[in-house]
């Protein structure tokens, strides 16, 4: 339910060449989405706050050595961090198009959004393997705290990456292709490109703090 | 307790309104302002300190306010007023104040914070608090106590009170014997206090608690008592509570025990001279008949009032009958079978003999 | 709402329309001004309704013994008194002067994403609607405004009643969020050339604070709701202390919101009042910006202060220094602010209309409520203070004293620019003296009652506890309020009779949102105008400084200017997601996970997804094809 | 996008190959930080902490484009990242239980949390990744989890070894026990002479109804919920609340009880029926 309804109704004129002009030359669907980044970071902060605070006080039941195989969580993390290469490579393609003003449809672009998109279905699919396989070895939300911490932190940031590529799809499938966005497309793509890292980087702390710390010593 | 700590409490307190509080005791039994311990001693120092300081500068600015609406009325002259924008000083002045006087309170508030969280002396009388809906349980942990409602302490001696709750969250106050402590489940919040009143031989003094976190429907009807005996009265009143009373009356003891075990009682309710009633579900009824109140504060003991609460729980304390929520787990009273008027009467006629 | 009938149209130059097609344009509308009216309305609304409630509660409380009121009822009448109050009360009406004036006083025609400013509003009233429903069904919530822990769980309210609470408030939080990147985005981006940060008017600084701790602080409070509703659903354990959860979680991420939140409902009526003073004294703002810097300070210092909402639950010495630290720090920029309001009367020529009288009013009763407050920001006090009713009469002198005076306040400056009427000022004063007199008559004696050792939510105390003539006062007065209220709710509707006939700058204000019409036309700048103070028209006006109001820029009379075409999305999207929030109801398993229940929350939920999604996907299409 | 946006990142288009450059970068420094997890080597967790740190500001400067990008983006993000860590580490901190006797009443607390529920696991699991048992059946009956003072096994345990006692020992030690459980859990409702009365049926004489050990067992484990039933004659439609709290033995002893006392003469109940009975899942007519 994070997904904020991006509405792009700028206030602008109906004659083409008069551009919006803005306090500080920066594009207002940009900003807009960089206060939402802010706010998703205590959104996730308050859940790895919460999974920190409760790490080490279950009572019983299966403990983070007993269930993590961080060999598949460790390839789904490369395939999450190649995704946000790829992302990058997409808007700076787009900005590329953007610039050459022309016409054609952007193929490059829409190639690697749908890498990027392929990628992270897959980091998904094995989201969604490693919650079964936990589950069939004892971890269950309502077992223990571990449990219902981890999974809800886990899960929100998978749901999180559902809607990223979602919304990848959405736009190199129809926005694009079908003009509907025009103008300021680089822009466009450049938000996507924001998420997506976004997302990355928060699984650069989760996978850390929840994963690689109980193997430390 | 330092040497320090009372000099300063006794400072500040004597700036509390030159001593004669304007809530006395007598009939503000629940007031906060005049101290009976070592721990609202030291309470008392800082919030009489900080009264004064927010007084003084309330009435202050109000003076200056009022000062201002008077001078400065438009006068109807033309022209506007002269544009001032600001002055530096001025800002720098009244932020400084503020920085004094916030010192000035910080100081001895975290003294006293560290003064009050020290650990009880060893030879404090510990006592568990449980909080439960709607009543409190307290075990003194070395005697084996268990009783409800009502602590009975020595004066002079520290009390350790390890307070902790197994249903929601409570707060265990007693406004005259210093702040309170939230009960939280599954965790033990501690407090302790020494009562610093002088008690006659033979006499008792008593200081009323209550809850004070919101913890469900009767949470207005959580309060209890703390007495405080001199030491030959405490002792007494332990030798009463570990001994079973003798009830005389062989027909009150027959029906009343009769009654105890038709009516389920033995299932919840414990009571030292009924073997086999050992269960902590409900309050521990030993010697119920000496307690000043029953159901938690609700009611004066009497007999009447025991059977009329025996009958109807929802109408004294609402929310305490089992099947207003149909749910096993919830600590309401509940008595499984029809109890007959006579049975009735013969419990509480033979609870209230148990004094 | 039959006030908004006669008044509200979207374009000035208002042909008779039919009532469908008023009430079309309304559903449709995506100018700031139109939603600025209905949040306003709507929170006027609703401060009647938690009105009535505080009647009943102080009704309860007037005698010893009283039972006009049953013990649940009570509860429930206090939990719904405190959330209509903060959430759908004084919330929405700082929301609808925040609508209506930010984008005039930065110089912009409307905010930058007017239909994500639409579906702020219908989720914020599919919230308000959802959490009263729970009325028909005969659960109202009774958990308390803060819905601790393990109380709220399944084991302790079982009935579907926190439920409505839990996820009324989450849909609440996210309509605050969106409105919070649309303002935020709106302030940076699209003031008038010439206004930098500092030349934007006190009011605008204040409604952008407050944008930022929304944005910044309910993602706390959704986090902590959505365990709650974890832990009611679906039997997760993070506040069940039987399996290791601590109840003081959810306190943390409680408070944690908490707040920042009571500085969202203070700074919008401070920025009112630093609006109303210098126009009534008829010089600037004494030291405008420490004043606006002492805001940032409060609304950031917020962030540090949660748990002195907790030295009762044993966090250790330690913890409560700290805090107890931070909250006296949060005392020394209020003093200053409240030090440069009365400097700003200094040597001025004060002029008593309704509004100033409410500015005053303001400022006494603020300081009364800061200064109790002050009392129990050290732990010692607080142990005595915590939960009686010294606190609740703290913070009903800086939430009524201080917001909701602040916004009376603002009705009687702003109405006439709002509503293109003049509001009797008469009326007015008597108003704020009932006010006055039954707002101290009220919460002064609770302060005493307080120091009696009186606990908060009580439905019922006995006689001989020095409790009975300050409840008794209390209850007089609340009724004295309620008088005010009727009458200041008279002079609002009594207005809506009378023409249209208020001038563009009754009070000879001094920022940008005076020099355009009255009520503005729905493009509000012909002309943007070029900015070179922090009080453009004062200087126009006074110190023949450039010119910037609308009559000489563009000329009197309407002007064509292409303004966003209204569109139905912001509500179908609006519908859909608070489906999507409402379909948890279903997903309730009677004692922990249920998998039936779950697949029918699941099947519902995915509908109203989709919905969602489709309904953005047509209003991203709408704005392409509408270029 | 307003024109002058638009110029100033004209130029600002960096070569792919950094990008790629970067990517590599960030996948080594993931490779390294997965060594603990194959007990290659051990990485400290300061480095480790670190080394999470330097990919997050490298994704953030250079994939975000906050290193070239307008400075209000980053006073945007930059704030909010700093107060978000702050909030986990306060939190951390307040529930580490900083405070010493925190930390020794929460373990005291959940000691005795702990002695309930270790006792009801009904089913457990060896991880496979560290031998070790852990419960696997999540079912705990909360209430009786929450009572701290009260349902304690203040009837003790058991005076004999059931499986090694002979039969008459075994009836014997099953019966005194039971007995006691039975005035503490039963009496309640079904009286102490089993006579019940009202809503509860009588035990005494009930024979019949409660039939093979097992089917008894299955009644009192899983409860009866509304099920309309006839005993002695009586028809009864109430509620039996479940005793799945008490243990195999608890329960085994006090059925022996009930089938050993006011004349009914029923044989024994054993543990191994009641274990039994727990899987079978509730009884029906």
């Amino acid at each position: 339910m994070d997904s904020v309804a991006h509405g792009s109704g700028h206030v602008d004129h109906h004659e083409e060449h008069h551009e919006e002009r803005t306090s500080l030359g920066v594009s207002n669907l940009k900003l807009a989405f960089w206060v939402f980044l802010a706010s998703d970071c205590f959104f996730f902060g308050s859940l790895i706050g919460t999974y920190m605070s409760y790490r080490g006080k279950s009572l019983v039941g299966p403990y983070p050595q007993d269930v993590f195989s961080v060999e598949v969580t460790s390839i789904s993390t490369f395939l999450l961090l190649m995704s946000s290469l790829t992302m990058v490579l997409a808007v700076r393609a787009a900005k590329i198009h953007q610039q050459s003003k022309s016409e054609s449809l952007p193929l490059t672009v829409m190639g690697w959004m749908w890498a990027t998109a392929a990628m992270g279905a897959i980091f998904v699919g094995f989201q969604v393997y490693e919650f079964n396989h936990f589950y069939h070895e004892g971890l269950t939300l309502q077992g223990n705290l571990f449990g219902s911490t981890f999974y809800t932190l886990t899960g929100f940031h998978g749901t999180h990456v559902a809607i990223g590529v979602l919304w990848l799809l959405i736009e190199s499938c129809i926005w694009i292709p079908m003009k509907w966005i025009r103008g300021d497309f680089a822009d466009r793509v450049d938000v996507t490109g924001l998420y997506w890292h976004f997302v990355d980087i928060v699984w650069i702390v989760i996978f850390t703090l929840v994963y690689l710390l109980e193997f430390v010593r | 307790m330092s040497r320090f700590r009372a000099l300063f409490a006794s400072v500040c307190a004597s700036l509390w309104l030159s001593g004669c509080s304007l809530w006395p005791a007598e009939d503000n039994p629940f007031t906060t302002v005049e101290s009976s311990s070592d721990f609202s001693d030291a309470i008392l120092g800082v919030y009489s300190l900080i009264t004064w300081i927010t007084c003084v500068v309330g009435v202050l600015v109000a003076i200056l306010m009022v000062y201002v609406l008077i001078k400065f009325r438009d006068d109807g002259s033309p022209g506007n007023p002269e544009q001032v924008h600001g002055n530096t000083a001025m800002e720098l002045g009244w932020t400084l104040i503020p920085v004094v006087l916030v010192i000035f309170m910080v100081v001895p508030t975290i003294r006293t914070i560290f003064e009050i969280a020290d650990a009880a002396p060893d030879d404090a009388i510990e006592i568990r608090v449980v909080g439960k809906r709607w009543w409190w349980e307290f075990e003194y942990i070395e005697e084996g106590i268990i009783t409800a409602n009502e602590i009975h302490v020595p004066a002079g001696r520290p009390v350790n009170l390890l307070i902790e709750s197994d249903s929601v969250i409570h707060s265990f106050w007693v406004p005259r014997l210093g702040g309170k402590r939230d009960a939280v489940p599954g965790r033990i919040n501690r407090m302790w206090w020494t009562i610093t009143d002088e008690v006659a031989a033979g006499e008792t003094i008593l200081y009323r608690g209550e809850c004070a976190e919101y913890c469900g429907e009767s949470h207005a009807l959580m309060k209890f008592d703390v007495i405080a005996h001199d030491d030959a009265g405490y002792a007494e009143w332990l030798e009463l509570m570990k001994a079973p009373p003798v009830v005389a009356d062989a027909a009150v003891r027959e029906a009343g025990e009769e009654a105890f075990a038709a009516g389920g009682c033995i299932g919840c309710h414990a009571l030292t001279n009924i073997d086999g009633a050992v269960a902590r579900i409900g309050p521990n009824l030993t010697r119920l008949g000496n307690r000043r109140m029953i159901a938690s504060g609700t009611m004066e003991n009497t007999t009447e009032h025991l059977a009329s609460w025996i009958e109807n729980q929802e109408e004294w304390k609402p929310g305490t009958s089992y099947n207003k929520l149909g749910d096993p787990r919830f600590d309401g009273m509940l008595i499984p079978v029809e109890l007959s008027e006579q049975q009735v009467d013969a419990l509480a006629t033979y609870l209230s003999a148990l004094q | 709402m039959s006030a908004v009938s006669t008044q509200v149209e979207t374009h000035s130059h208002a042909e008779d329309q039919s009532t469908a097609q008023w009430l079309w344009s309304i559903l449709t509308t995506v100018d700031h001004k139109t939603i600025g009216r209905l949040y306003l309305l709507s929170g006027l609304l609703f401060f009647v309704v938690g009105g009535v409630e505080a009647l009943a509660i102080r009704l309860q409380l007037s005698v010893p013994n009283a039972d006009f009121i049953s013990a649940q009822r009570y509860n429930e009448l206090f939990t719904m008194h405190a959330t209509t109050m903060i959430f759908l009360s004084v919330m929405p009406m700082a929301a609808g002067f925040t609508n209506f004036f930010l984008p005039l006083q930065i110089g912009a025609r409307d905010v930058v994403f007017p239909r994500l400013n639409a579906y702020s509003y219908w989720l914020w009233l599919a919230g308000a609607l959802f959490i009263n429903s729970s009325f028909l069904v005969g659960a109202f919530p009774d958990g308390g405004w803060f819905g601790y822990a393990n109380m709220s769980g399944t084991q302790y309210s079982p009935g579907p009643a926190m439920d409505f609470w839990n996820i009324g408030l989450m849909i609440l939080g996210l309509s605050s969020m969106t409105a919070g990147f649309n303002f935020i985005t709106t302030v940076l981006n699209l003031r008038a050339p010439g206004m930098s940060l500092f030349r934007m008017p006190v009011l605008t600084w204040m409604f952008t604070v407050v944008q930022f701790l929304v944005v910044m602080s309910f993602p706390m409070l959704t986090v902590a709701q959505i365990l709650l509703l974890f832990d009611r659903n679906y039997g997760t354990n993070f506040y069940i202390p039987a399996k290791g959860g601590d109840p003081l979680l959810w306190q943390h991420l409680f408070w944690l919101f908490g707040h920042p939140e009571v500085y969202i409902l203070i700074l919008p009526s401070m920025g009112i009042v630093s609006e109303v003073l210098p126009t009534f004294s008829r010089k600037p703002l004494f030291g405008a910006p420490f004043v606006i810097f002492s805001g940032i300070l409060i609304g950031f210092l917020g962030f540090g202060v949660w748990s002195h909402h907790m030295f009762t639950t044993g966090l250790g010495p330690v913890a409560d220094s700290a805090f107890s630290l931070t909250t006296m720090l949060i005392a020394i920029p209020t003093a200053v602010k409240i030090f440069n309001w009365i400097a700003t009367m200094w040597g001025g020529k004060l002029r008593f209309t309704a509004a100033m009288y409410h500015a005053v009013g303001f400022i006494a009763l603020f300081t009364i409520g800061g200064l109790s407050g002050v009392m129990h920001a050290s732990p010692p006090v607080d142990l005595q203070h915590q939960d009686s009713y010294f606190v609740v009469a703290h913070f009903h002198y800086v939430l009524f004293g201080g917001s909701v005076i602040g916004l009376f306040c603002g009705m009687y400056f702003y109405w006439p620019k709002m509503f293109g009427r003049m509001l009797s000022e008469r009326l007015g004063k008597i108003g704020f003296w009932f006010f006055f007199v039954g707002m101290n008559l009220t919460f002064f004696p609770m302060h005493f009652l307080g120091v009696q050792g009186m606990p908060r939510r009580i439905f019922r105390y006995e006689e001989g506890l020095g409790w009975e003539t300050s409840n008794a006062i209390a209850s007089v007065g609340a009724v004295i309020i309620a008088i005010g209220t009727a009458i200041h709710l008279y002079a609002m509707l009594s207005s809506f009779l009378r023409p249209q006939d208020a001038p563009s700058d009754p009070w000879d204000g001094a920022t940008l949102d005076w020099a355009i019409a009255s009520p503005p036309h729905h493009y509000n700048f012909a002309v943007i105008p070029e900015v070179h103070s922090d009080r453009p028209f004062w200087d126009e006006k006074h110190e023949n400084g450039p010119v910037v109001s609308q009559e000489k820029l563009a000329g009197p009379g309407e002007h064509h200017v292409p303004m966003p075409p209204p569109s139905y999305w912001p509500l179908v999207a609006a519908f859909f997601t608070a489906g999507v929030f409402i379909a948890f109801m279903f997903g309730k398993g009677a004692d922990g996970f249920d998998l039936e229940a779950f697949k029918v929350q699941v099947a519902i939920q995915s509908v109203f997804a989709l919905g969602m999604l489709l309904s953005i996907l047509a209003w991203i299409r709408e704005d392409a094809t509408h270029r | 996008m307003s024109a002058q946006a638009h110029d100033e990142h004209e130029e600002h288009i960096h070569h792919w190959g950094i990008y790629v450059g970067i990517g590599v970068f960030l996948a080594i420094v993931t490779g390294i930080e997965l060594g603990p997890l194959f007990d290659w080597y051990n990485i400290p967790v300061i480095v480790l902490l670190a080394m999470s740190a330097v990919k997050f500001f490298i994704v953030v400067a250079f994939f975000m484009h906050l290193w070239d990008d307008a400075p209000i983006f980053t006073r945007m993000f930059a704030p909010p990242m700093v107060g978000a860590t702050l909030m986990v580490a306060a939190l951390m901190l307040l529930f580490d239980g900083y405070n010493p006797t925190n930390q020794e009443d929460s373990f005291a607390v959940q000691e005795r949390y702990w002695t309930n529920y270790s006792s009801e696991c009904t089913s457990w699991l060896r991880s496979s990744r560290t031998n070790r048992w852990y419960c696997a059946s999540p079912a705990i009956d909360m209430a009786r989890m929450v009572r701290i003072g009260g349902g304690g096994p203040e009837w003790g345990n058991i005076s004999i070894n059931v499986d090694a006692a002979s039969d008459p020992e075994k009836l014997a030690g099953l019966t005194e026990f039971g007995g006691k459980v039975y005035s503490a859990r039963c009496a309640q409702c079904h009286q102490a002479d089993g006579l019940g009365g009202g809503a509860y049926p009588a035990l005494a004489g009930a024979g019949e109804f409660y039939g093979t050990p097992v089917n008894h067992a299955r009644i009192v484990v899983h409860g009866l919920n509304n099920v309309p039933i006839n005993v002695l004659g009586v028809d009864y439609a109430g509620v039996m609340p479940a005793q799945n709290d008490l243990t195999d033995v608890e329960l085994a002893a006090v059925l022996t009880y009930v089938r050993h006392s006011w004349g009914n003469e029923d044989g024994m109940v054993l543990p191994a029926d009641v274990a039994q009975a727990r899987t079978d899942g509730p009884w029906t007519p």
